[in-house]
């Protein structure tokens, strides 16, 4: 690892002020597993590390009215481990629970996660599946951005160099909506998908009928993709088995995969189908469960 | 440019002075001459490096020195005490969970954390909480019984 | 690796030939050219920088034209390395233009990209797919300046 | 009734299982050697090229860097395992011939610096065109990657007739099957501190399996007499055949050291291991068998090709192994074998746990499960009918001295529920596969030798010193040998000091390799043991007035069958000894006997030992993804007379994990020679949550010739797991898979294709 200088702001406006002196020669430093490591592989070599880890209030996991809200700071093993967050977001608790190992969770954040923007990242898809918002700082004061907007390209966002992420805020789901996250790995625990499928259900309980949905894939392009085309299928249907295949099968040529060490495109292309039928068979039952 | 650091290493007080780019692995190697601790991978995924900083599992390859400050850390050193094994490392000997031994200090390390937070874990509580934890010689299915072993004598405790 | 392909654009022949030699109108429609010097009308002194989120490398190459048929057909080779990223990069680009018609050339290109070293080693599926990517790019870019 | 054993056939822990509990074991990394630089190599980025000019002076002149070692250093040197196919220079001269040869070594005050001097070292290359497959090398005007040709070793044997057995053959099966590169993934990776100091004396501290005879490749090599290199083993993070022989870092670090007049410690990082370290063989293997309507093989035909990588290392005698493994799976009277051993331009590959039986093994064991179901046999019955037995004399002329094969096919299939589950739909099936390997090593790799020497030394209170140049790498050979000793003088585990591992402290010993330790450090411990075991009987004989034969050693003391109280403490009787000025000591030097040179012609040379195994799994197939889920794991091995259950239960369950990562996952995947998945998350070796269920059986059929009747098991526990998952997975959703790894993409694909 080459020698760096580090910085360590006490306030979150310190810490823009020194991102924007810095430029593009600095990078913020908060649970660190991803960086360090790149850095130790001599692949990238910033020249400043802004420490966050001194700001001790984005620290938190809390309830808003409509929505809860988890800071930049929080572990990613604190929001698995939370009751709160298990028994509003139980998708949340076990989306978490399939990231890197329990050492990885105890250090790494889930906005460090999506910060990385790794196209296999497990969160991104879920939550922009949940609609989830980020709450970013720069110099010019906060803006409230849709997750679904963040990401831009292969490890690439909208953040600019002198922006901090602030917290995350993830709106509770209304009554009859089921979530569900599926990773397709090698591995049993500790890999990365080859294909994560986030789907979510929202269906009118009376009738049945799907009146919102969301199917969001990792792992399969640049940034998570957004397959409007299969879930307009499912809207304003209701839901069986026929349909949820037609959707799967939409939403498997709505992508264009990438191809890797991990997989083939064509196999990518195959478990999107797979996935988002097993997942939307789960989601539903979820959301029939209330 | 280097900088103090002040944490506690297995119940003792410690001021170092560390340069930012130093990892925890390298400075607990290194500075404290805890060699227990393993560098394996370099890359957080085999877990030899794994120590417990204030009650938690962390793998000290993939963190700064200099984000121990003021915390208290565990390794493998500071387990036994006068002779005097714990548990985990009597029923790692006992049991045949250990071949190199090349793992098993972050193996020991990772487990007992796992045991301070939850004392009587299910089977796959262990698996998961030795998820990130490589071995290449024993297949696992005496770490996995020596671990148990240890959880089940706290159950009748 | 190899990318190839072809595409038309909206000018006759000598045109298109006159913009593809013109390194300066190259380097126009390559976003990864960062600086251009020309040492005499074959050989260049060209940075060559790709940036992919916190990834960047940037590559002092040597370039020289090393076959020039006018107007059918130009062979570009290049050669540099970044002692930072502790990797190198190696590119043989080969053009043939054919005339379609009075107004449209069809250019063929046949480029062979090697990258080496550090960055290689770890990110081989990433460089070729945003190789590719850059590579349509440039191709749509060439198109639009010498068309429009 | 008094146990016949004291101390053999027990769960003994380990006796350095404690100090590798604590932490205090000392492997290389955590040594720190008076005034040791820290060392680094500079490695090729091109998979084939050559060089015209390397300029280190840059690199030279950093701050902390106090020298700098290329190709001039070491012109002329070539390394190799068999040193007359030795053909890789430590540092490149004129050329590199994969991604990562080695072309410089910077020795410097830290890591960082050396590191830091890598990229100021300027190399010029001129890029030559590589070749990354066999069959391409092969061809006629391929690229030269050696000026000898791309052909290592065209190999031929015979034995009996085998045209005249395929014309008698009901039924011919020809198939091909491939294997990939396999990795040890040693947890730690390999390196050495080397020091060459002032008065001539080169000491190498480093992870090896076999310190004698590297200490000979070391002198050797660089023109040594051996009395001035020492060797220490330290403790290490795991061998499996990827430290069984010398590397260019010592050679390099030895240069660095005569520059600089100082220790130099370079180690391997991960990366580096994964893209520079030796592998398994990749093979393709044809094969095409005979046999008869009732199941009974006449003939084998088989032809290999096996990628040699760059350069030779084990290469050509795994070839030649695997030549002779072909031969012994089965009872096959006819037998063809043709191999080419073929240079690509990728790192090269080495020994690794089984030298050439998984690959092939896969092969056979695969063919055999299409054999069965072709002639509608139950594939249990087909095994058991072409079984190999005790005193078979097999076509090349192996003769077979103890054989548990049937009871284990017998025990494996009875413990999985073969009758239930075999042929059963539901996306389940069950698969069985078999090993015959070699124990007690071979006679070829160092000299007309198959050795091992072992001193012990009585201390005056009876406790021992035993002195062994056998290497521990983690599999428990100290403890075993420890085992042995206590077991023949009387004395518990705990009176034993194992001294192995350094060279100058040890006597000679061929090292760990071909699943050797137990039967031939075993043997030669044994009669150490004996020769000091006699001097204390007859010196009881004296005190208790008994006949000597009446005596026996047992709880510390010689006492008179039978009656126990009649005794005296060993303690006294060394006492004694030391008293009068005699040292109470025993050798014992185990050459097997049975074993010669093989002949060049047939390849024969003789075996020790067969060690016998068989695996059933039971998996699962999710049709839609392709991915494989095992359910249950039986490994059944007959390993002759168990010195430590514990302990070797440990050696199945680690080897059946490192068969199962060969069977589904592991391999490396190249792309023009660069390897595109240098580390565990990309090479997916498996972590704790993807062991399946795992019982192991052991099947003790006593050797005549092995220490109290043990063969070996260090090797023979990955190698027919391969071939038990495909079939099983043939069981399961009726496809064949040929390749290895069997991925979940390669299944569907399959699924597929048969829909």
């Amino acid at each position: 690892m080459r020698r760096f200088e580090l910085l360590e702001p006490n306030s979150v406006e310190e810490a823009c002020r020194l991102l924007s002196k810095h430029g593009q020669g600095a990078r913020v430093l908060a649970g660190g597993t991803a960086l360090v490591k790149l850095m130790k592989k001599r692949l990238i070599h910033p020249s400043y590390l802004v420490n966050i880890k001194g700001i001790k209030e984005l620290h938190f996991i809390r309830e808003d009215k409509d929505a809860l809200k988890i800071g930049a700071l929080t572990p990613l093993r604190e929001i698995e481990t939370s009751p709160f967050v298990r028994d509003r977001f139980r998708v949340v608790t076990e989306m978490v629970h399939t990231i890197g190992s329990v050492q990885i969770r105890n250090v790494g954040t889930l906005t460090g996660n999506l910060c990385f923007a790794d196209p296999a990242s497990d969160p991104a898809p879920l939550l922009i599946a949940l609609e989830a918002q980020l709450k970013i700082v720069g110099p010019g004061g906060a803006r409230v951005l849709s997750l679904e907007n963040f990401f831009t390209d292969f490890y690439e966002t909208t953040l600019s160099a002198d922006e901090i992420v602030e917290e995350i805020q993830i709106p509770f789901l209304p009554k009859g909506s089921g979530v569900t996250y599926l990773k397709h790995t090698m591995r049993v625990a500790f890999d990365l998908a080859i294909v994560g499928v986030a789907v979510r259900l929202d269906l009118n309980l009376k009738d049945g009928v799907c009146k919102d949905s969301r199917i969001v894939l990792g792992g399969v392009a640049s940034t998570p993709v957004h397959t409007k085309k299969a879930e307009g299928i499912l809207k304003g249907k209701v839901i069986d088995d026929s349909r949820i295949a037609e959707a799967a099968r939409a939403a498997s040529l709505e992508v264009d995969p990438i191809h890797d060490v991990r997989a083939s495109s064509e196999y990518r292309r195959e478990m999107t189908e797979v996935f988002v039928e097993r997942g939307l068979k789960q989601a539903l039952e979820r959301a029939k469960g209330g | 440019m280097k900088r103090e650091l002040e944490l506690k290493v297995n119940g003792e007080d410690y001021t170092l002075e560390v340069e930012p780019h130093r990892t925890l692995l390298e400075v607990v190697r290194n500075d404290l001459g805890l060699t227990g601790t393993k560098l394996g991978c370099g890359g957080g995924e085999c877990g030899a490096c794994t120590v417990i900083l204030d009650g938690k599992a962390v793998k000290s390859c993939l963190m700064l020195a200099l984000d121990a400050k003021g915390k208290e850390l565990w390794t493998i050193e500071g387990l036994a005490k006068g002779g005097d094994l714990h548990p985990l490392q009597r029923a790692f000997v006992q049991q045949g969970a250990i071949q190199c031994g090349f793992c098993t200090p972050g193996m020991i390390m990772a487990s007992k954390a796992l045991l301070d937070e939850n004392p009587r874990p299910t089977e796959q509580d262990i698996k998961d909480a030795l998820a990130g934890n490589l071995c290449r010689c024993t297949g696992y299915v005496k770490i996995l019984d020596a671990v148990s072993t240890v959880a089940s004598e706290e159950r009748k405790r | 690796m190899i990318i190839d392909g072809e595409f038309r654009v909206n000018a006759p022949i000598e045109r298109t030939w006159d913009f593809l030699t013109n390194i300066q109108e190259i380097a126009s429609c390559v976003p990864s050219f960062e600086k251009v010097e020309v040492q005499d009308d074959k050989n260049f002194a060209i940075t060559v920088s790709q940036k992919v989120g916190p990834f960047s490398a940037t590559f002092e190459t040597q370039t020289s034209f090393t076959e020039i048929i006018p107007p059918s057909r130009l062979v570009a080779f290049g050669k540099g390395k970044d002692t930072l990223m502790g990797s190198s990069f190696e590119l043989t680009n080969e053009m043939d233009l054919v005339a379609i018609s009075g107004k449209e050339t069809l250019v063929k290109y046949k480029a062979d990209v090697k990258i080496s070293g550090r960055i290689a080693s770890v990110g081989q599926s990433l460089i070729k797919i945003v190789a590719k990517r850059e590579v349509a790019n440039v191709v749509k870019l060439i198109q639009d300046k010498i068309g429009g | 009734m008094v146990e016949e054993y004291s101390v053999i056939g027990k769960s003994q822990p380990r006796i350095d299982a404690m100090e590798k509990a604590t932490g205090t074991a000392k492997y290389l990394g955590d040594l720190k050697i008076p005034g040791m630089l820290f060392g680094k190599i500079l490695r090729s980025p091109y998979a084939h090229a050559k060089i015209l000019k390397v300029d280190t002076s840059r690199a030279e002149r950093l701050r902390g860097v106090r020298g700098v070692v290329t190709g001039r250093d070491t012109k002329g040197m070539r390394l190799c395992v068999i040193p007359h196919l030795a053909n890789k220079p430590p540092l490149a001269e004129d050329r590199v011939r994969f991604i990562g040869d080695e072309i410089a070594g910077v020795a410097a005050d830290s890591e960082e610096i050396a590191e830091e001097a890598l990229d100021l070292i300027e190399v010029e290359y001129e890029e030559l065109p590589g070749v990354f497959d066999s069959f391409e090398a092969l061809k006629p005007g391929a690229v030269k990657i050696h000026e000898e040709g791309n052909v290592a070793i065209h190999i031929s044997r015979n034995y009996g007739d085998v045209e005249k057995a395929f014309r008698e053959s009901d039924h011919i099966f020809e198939d091909r099957f491939e294997t990939q590169a396999q990795l040890h993934c040693c947890l730690e990776p390999h390196g050495s501190i080397v020091h060459l100091d002032q008065s001539g004396n080169l000491t190498v501290w480093i992870t090896t399996q076999i310190p004698h005879p590297y200490r000979k490749m070391v002198a050797d090599v660089l023109g040594m007499p051996l009395n001035k290199v020492r060797v220490i083993k330290v403790y290490m993070g795991g061998g499996f055949g990827g430290r069984f022989e010398m590397d260019p870092i010592e050679i390099i670090s030895y240069f660095l050291s005569k520059k600089t007049g100082r220790p130099i410690r370079i180690i391997n990082t991960q990366d580096e291991q994964f893209t520079t370290g030796r592998t398994r063989y990749p093979m393709v293997i044809d094969i095409k068998t005979g046999v008869k309507k009732d199941g009974t093989i006449l003939a084998r035909d088989v032809k290999v090709v096996t990628d040699n990588g760059a350069y030779n290392s084990h290469g050509i005698t795994i070839t030649m192994g695997v030549g002779t493994k072909c031969t012994y799976l089965w009872s096959v009277p006819n037998m063809r074998y043709q191999a080419d051993v073929v240079f690509t331009n990728k790192v090269y590959g080495g020994a690794f746990r089984g030298y050439g039986n998984p690959q092939i093994t896969f092969a056979i064991e695969s063919q055999m499960d299409m054999i069965a179901e072709k002639l509608g046999m139950d594939a249990k019955d087909l095994c058991l009918k072409n079984a190999n037995y005790e005193g078979q004399s097999t076509c090349m002329g192996h003769k077979v001295t103890s054989c548990g094969l049937k009871d284990c096919i017998e025990k494996v299939v009875e413990a999985i529920g073969w009758k239930e589950k075999r042929r059963k739909p539901e996306n389940r099936g069950v698969g069985i596969a078999s090993v015959m390997h070699t124990g007690g090593g071979v006679r070829l790799l160092f000299g007309d030798c198959n050795l091992s020497d072992v001193f012990i030394k009585m201390n005056n209170d009876g406790t021992i010193d035993l002195a062994s140049g056998m290497a521990e790498l983690g599999q428990g050979s100290d403890t075993a040998l420890a085992q042995i000793a206590a077991e023949e003088l009387g004395l518990r585990v705990e009176d034993v000091n194992v001294i192995t591992g350094d060279t100058s402290t040890t006597p000679q010993c061929l090292g760990a390799w071909g699943s050797r330790e137990i039967f031939i450090a075993g043997n030669a411990t044994k009669m150490a043991a004996e020769e000091i075991k006699r001097k204390l009987i007859e010196e009881a004989s004296k005190i208790l007035e008994a006949r000597v034969d009446d005596l026996v050693a047992r709880d510390r003391k010689i006492y008179v069958r039978g009656n126990p109280e009649k005794s005296v403490p060993i303690t006294q009787i060394a006492t004694i000894w030391y008293n009068r000025g005699n040292i109470l000591a025993g050798r014992g030097c185990y050459d097997d006997p049975t074993t010669y040179i093989p002949d060049s012609k047939t390849g024969y040379g003789g075996v020790p030992t067969y060690a016998f195994g068989t695996h059933a799994v039971e998996v699962e197939v999710d049709r839609n993804t392709g991915r494989v889920k095992v359910l249950n794991f039986i490994a059944a091995h007959d390993l002759g007379k168990v010195i430590n259950p514990m302990l070797a239960e440990g050696q199945i369950e680690g080897s059946a994990l490192q068969g199962l990562g060969y069977a589904l996952s592991e391999g490396l995947i190249w792309e023009e020679g660069i390897v595109l998945n240098p580390n565990f998350q990309d090479y997916r070796i498996f972590y704790i949550n993807d062991v399946p269920p795992m019982k192991s059986i052991m099947v003790e059929s006593v050797d005549p010739d092995g220490p109290y009747g043990a063969k070996g098991l260090g090797e023979p526990g990955l190698v027919p797991t391969a071939g038990a998952i495909a079939n099983a997975i043939y069981d399961a959703v009726g496809v064949r898979i040929k390749s290895l790894p069997i991925t979940s993409e390669k299944i569907l694909r399959a699924i597929k294709e048969k829909e």
